[in-house]
């Protein structure tokens, strides 16, 4: 590795120990023009993001030694309103995992999940109207920031409830395996997540099934602002698949080819019909819990130490080192999706807010009687 | 013409449809007939019967997943009570993906689940939760009060592209059969049905409510017209049939087994008097089960549920 | 006299509670300010607060056996719409306990959740879900709309003897401050408080419903006399105080941010017309959330909710 | 291992494999007295149980080939109504586990309580009583069957929802702690709630908190209807533990000796401050589901496998090797047991039901309104 931090300091780092059941994957790396492609959607989620900076305004209401409102208050006076998470420092998970997904495999998403659609292919325009509200986002602004959904790209939605997710990507490959398609699905959950019973009763059924689910649990060690230390009972989610039968693997998520090498195999795996696969992806959040600041990270060398892993740099140095990228390419997708972003901006910003009389409405019901 | 109970009057509802529709399957604990391990899915696909572990929340979550790409699920919850482990893939997902996703994605399933009391089960045994799913927009409530509506109301609600909450009452699984066609019909979401014409007072009955509302009807003929009218769904309500009765009578009583307290019967009364307050004579009443969880004694049971001599009661007092 | 906020309210309840009584602790997500694992217990012991997995049943559940063995839990889940993954904790264990005990066994536990609607964070984080609470028996469900009543309910609830369900509300967390007394009081669980006094129209506030209605009434002021009443408790409810401002202006309407269908409204009015339909110059209505998960877009969010202008129209309407 | 069919070749049917986590406890066995007093409570709970029949009487009303009624019917026109779900069978469990506790300490159960609270020290008046519904019940006729609590013997209850018991049981342990008594807590949950999220939930807890409570899962190889063989990814529940860093231990369930030094073992270290254990006791319901032949055995080979190792038998042989039973104790004993339960059924059949203003309302809130 050619980090400063070595992967076993870092997985120290990042569980208090080496898994027992860390594998590093050994599959072929991928071509060049799909490194290249990596590369920018790792910057597409990172620019984007990294726009969304004062665009929304909260404001704390909470005084000093309150113990009875809470962290949340996401009220916001910008033009984008309501709470939005930041996958800043996460990139390398959700390209690693979607680089090796077809369009038609289907993702569902946390709270925290722009990263993951754009990975999956979200453009920027819908990306940026539904964080707007407009009714040209994706989800017609109706849903925001937590409820980007496509179909087309296979995108299940982001969910407000933590570890909702996992039971609806089992079922997206219930459905693939009922129709005998050879989709896969993933679900993206927080290490925060894997505490949640959904998440027991999902690995047992995808087990017993032998479903094509993989289940990508993102460890950036925090929960909203609870350490995993201090609510998992054990470091490693990973180490929780040996109670299915089923794999587990930690892996550097911060090195987008481990995550790749590590998703392609599960991927394989699960279209194979050898079913599910849990990879547990130890990683960082560089912002906030929520934009603006809210739950912001309280230890500063912990922080340092991460933000020296960051992992669009990681790759950017390998991608040059081996003499796939130089400088003036790395400049330029740069500057290239950072312009994307602004046009995305715009675009939103002059989209219609949707009328009252377009919000879908499930036949059939009345919505003000 | 020939006999159906109601249970069998929804199998066969059920039969007929995974029939038409190869996306039609059934999924919950105990469904049977599945022994052992090997070629689960294989046993699974034969009956379209998924037999699931104890995990209320994961399998109704999976089912929301698999209605969202392409499957037409008949998710089971054993008995309405346990919902209380899985309200949130029912209220959070599959009633709120179409509104979230802006309309792109429908979520076509059927939670059927039994309820009701009276069969001295004890409190996590004999729930009626029908309030909560007529509270959670994105839901269609679904309560057939007999065979015939049972076949036909499975039917529609199978067949309709929203999440609907199918109940059906232990109670009524056990009554007489009924009359019913050969072949197949379907009864639409959103109309009631008047069970028993009458002048005098309308009564609305809920699940068993119907059946309870008759016998009183019965023993009161003669003396007190009563008109009983069944919404049999509840999301769509059919106010305008209500109403229509209501104007006719001039008296409004709500007959359910769920707690009164935040029952249907007070939105029921809403609904009414919202547009047809003119046409009361009388404060319209409920009847609903006592503001307790259910106690097992049976004499207690028996104490905290509406029957046929408490509503002939009501009417005659309301009547008065 | 000093001012506080809503939340400074309830945190210094719950703050005095603790002090007053060693056997009361919170428990819940997030509640800091604990970072490290060594002496976990001790850490946590230190401030009374157990920061938790998000493992709301579990940890709902955990408070449950804890009040049945000599605690008192104040459990907070952070959002209402999240008690959708343990409505098992609450109403089929906190809630039935008391009776299935035979009365043997009491639960007294306050689960704190902040609700509401407009604040821009969609489908999964808008919900407000006293109706379901309303529904399930051996619950008590407190909603203040104001500081002063907030520090009050919440000393009440801690103090009792069975499961309460209070709901603080997202938007009051951030009004203005309000003179209040210094130390401590309480307000009764099952006393509604007139908030402002009026002769022509009776508006039943709840939560945020106070403050839109008190806005409206002050819109109206000198054109039309508006009474805002604010039941505080929804179990128990003050029927009494509402009966006798109906009884007075013959007028009802009710306001909330939850949906209208099977809202707490159409409740409100089940109980005014069976005891007040003669004092009723008209019909009463619900102003409530249009029946919609809450979308994200915030001039759609707006229009699902009830605001002072619409208020005013209604009373407008009725009155005309 | 005085039984014919060996531990090993048991614990193989039972689980499909021997779990690598099997601890045999070596503790010193109880003295006579205690013995005795095992047998004595095991036979309480069989004895109690075999009476039932006849008292209740459902009807069933499903036709052949009905897919949409299910299993459950319980309506029942006998002295006894609703749901019976009975212990015959595993009492080895419910007695070896009681026999570790203090009065003091706490249990909560499950659908199938009866011998759980029998264990416990519960009565039979007031049990039989209980399930008749009368005033004179544990729960003054208001629970039934499923509600048989006791504050004096730390019930905490049956329950009706499937794996509502472990977070309960978590919660009495925690309560312990947080007040510094030395007391412990038990949850009996079956193998088919070992597939709820509560259960995950409520170990991950447990663990972190190190809590006094200790998780018994009966292993009785059905969940109603339901082999555990396709409702579990795993055989064994005890494996589940390593992923909470807790002891996990599978036991042989019919054997009173063997679940007692395990469960000595568990409540000796969650009273030394150890935290939680989960024990696994491999077991079998010799009846049906429910009462009435609800949800009957429909393998007959099995059935009599299992039969061949009758908990009762297993130990009146060895305390008869062993010479601390002589056969005329030991038929005396059953002779006094029996008589005991016939007391109670007449003191259950004589007691008033409960009268409506008799029930137990939460103060302030209003029945009728
Ligand atoms: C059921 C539920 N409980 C609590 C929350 C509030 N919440 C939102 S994000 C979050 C932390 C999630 O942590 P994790 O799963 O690790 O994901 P991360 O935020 O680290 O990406 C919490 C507690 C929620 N949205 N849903
Ligand atoms: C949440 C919930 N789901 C389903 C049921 C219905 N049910 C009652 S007992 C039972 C089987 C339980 O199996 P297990 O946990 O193995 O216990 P056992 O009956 O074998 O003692 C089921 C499915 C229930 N009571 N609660
Ligand atoms: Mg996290
Ligand atoms: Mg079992």
């Amino acid at each position: 590795m050619s980090d400063q931090l070595g992967r076993r300091d870092f997985l120290r780092i990042a569980g208090g120990g080496v898994a027992a059941s860390m594998i590093i994957a050994a599959a072929p790396p991928p071509p060049s023009k799909k490194l290249l492609e990596m590369l920018r959607l790792m910057r597409r989620i990172r620019h984007f993001e990294e726009r969304l900076t004062g665009l929304y305004q909260y404001e704390s209401y909470l005084e000093k030694s309150d113990l009875a409102g809470d962290m949340y208050d996401f009220a916001s006076k910008g033009v984008i309103a309501g709470a939005v998470h930041l996958y800043i420092g996460q990139e390398a998970v959700a390209v690693g995992i979607c680089a090796a997904l077809e369009r038609e495999d289907y993702v569902t998403s946390s709270h925290r999940g722009h990263g993951h659609a754009i990975a999956k292919g979200a453009a920027f325009g819908p990306m940026m109207a539904e964080l707007m509200g407009r009714k040209t986002g994706y989800s017609k602004g109706c849903g925001g920031s937590m409820h980007i959904f496509s179909k087309e790209l296979g995108l299940l939605g982001g969910n407000g409830i933590v570890g909702a997710e996992i039971p609806l990507a089992t079922g997206a490959a219930f459905s693939a395996k009922y129709q005998g398609s050879r989709q896969v699905a993933v679900a993206f959950l927080g290490e925060g997540a894997s505490n949640q019973g959904t998440f027991h009763e999902a690995l047992n059924m995808a087990a017993l099934w032998e479903l094509p689910v993989i289940f990508v649990c993102e460890n950036n060690l925090y929960a909203a602002s609870t350490p995993a230390a201090i609510a998992l009972a054990l470091p490693n989610v990973a180490d929780r698949a040996a109670a299915y039968g089923i794999p587990g693997q930690v892996v550097d998520g911060q090195d987008v080819l481990a995550v790749h090498a590590a998703a392609s195999a599960a991927v394989e795996r699960a279209r194979s019909g050898g079913g599910p696969t849990l990879l547990e992806c130890k990683t960082y959040r560089f912002t906030s819990h929520a934009g603006a600041g809210k739950g912001r990270h309280d230890n500063p060398e912990e922080l340092k130490k991460w933000l020296k892993r960051d992992p669009i740099e990681l790759f950017e140095k390998k991608l040059r080192d081996d003499g796939v990228l130089t400088a003036a390419d790395q400049e330029a997708l740069k500057q290239q999706v950072v312009a994307e972003v602004e046009e995305a901006v715009a675009f939103a910003k002059k989209s219609a807010f949707p009328a009252f009389n377009e919000m879908p409405v499930t036949p059939g019901t009345d919505l003000l009687a | 013409m020939r006999e159906l109970t109601y249970t069998q009057a929804i199998s066969e509802a059920i039969r007929e449809e995974m029939k038409r529709d190869e996306t039609v399957f059934q999924i919950g604990e105990d469904i049977g007939p599945v022994r052992t391990r090997s070629s689960l899915w294989k046993q699974f696909m034969k009956n379209r019967a998924w037999q699931t572990p104890i995990s209320e929340s994961g399998f109704v979550g999976l089912s929301v997943g698999a209605a969202m790409t392409g499957l037409r699920p008949i998710t089971v919850i054993m008995y309405c009570d346990f919902v209380g482990v899985c309200m949130d893939p029912i209220v959070n997902q599959a009633a709120k993906i179409h509104l979230m996703s802006g309309g792109q994605i429908k979520v076509p399933m059927v939670i059927r689940t039994p309820a009701g009391a009276g069969t001295r089960e004890g409190g996590h045994h004999s729930g009626s939760l029908e309030s909560w799913f007529v509270h959670s927009p994105g839901l269609k409530v679904v309560m057939p009060s007999d065979p015939y509506d049972a076949k036909g109301l499975m039917k529609s609600a199978i067949r309709d592209d929203g999440p609907v909450i199918y109940i059906q009452n232990r109670i009524l699984h056990r009554l007489g059969k009924q009359q019913c066609p050969e072949g197949e019909w379907l009864v639409p979401l959103g109309k009631a049905d008047v069970k028993r014409a009458g002048t005098d007072i309308t009564v609305v009955g809920i699940s068993t409510g119907v059946m309870k509302a008759l016998e009183a009807a019965e023993k009161l003929a003669g003396k007190i017209s009563v008109e009983v009218v069944d919404p049999r769904t509840l999301v769509p309500l059919d106010v305008d049939t209500i109403l229509a009765s209501v104007k006719k009578t001039g008296h409004l009583l709500v007959v359910h087994d769920a707690p009164r307290r935040g029952g249907v019967g007070a939105e029921i009364i809403r609904r009414v008097v919202e547009r047809g307050f003119g046409s009361l004579k009388k404060a319209p009443r409920v009847l609903g089960g006592v503001n307790t969880a259910m106690p097992y004694s049976p004499p207690l049971e028996d104490a905290c549920l509406p029957d046929a001599n408490v509503i002939v009661k009501a009417i005659r007092d309301m009547l008065s």
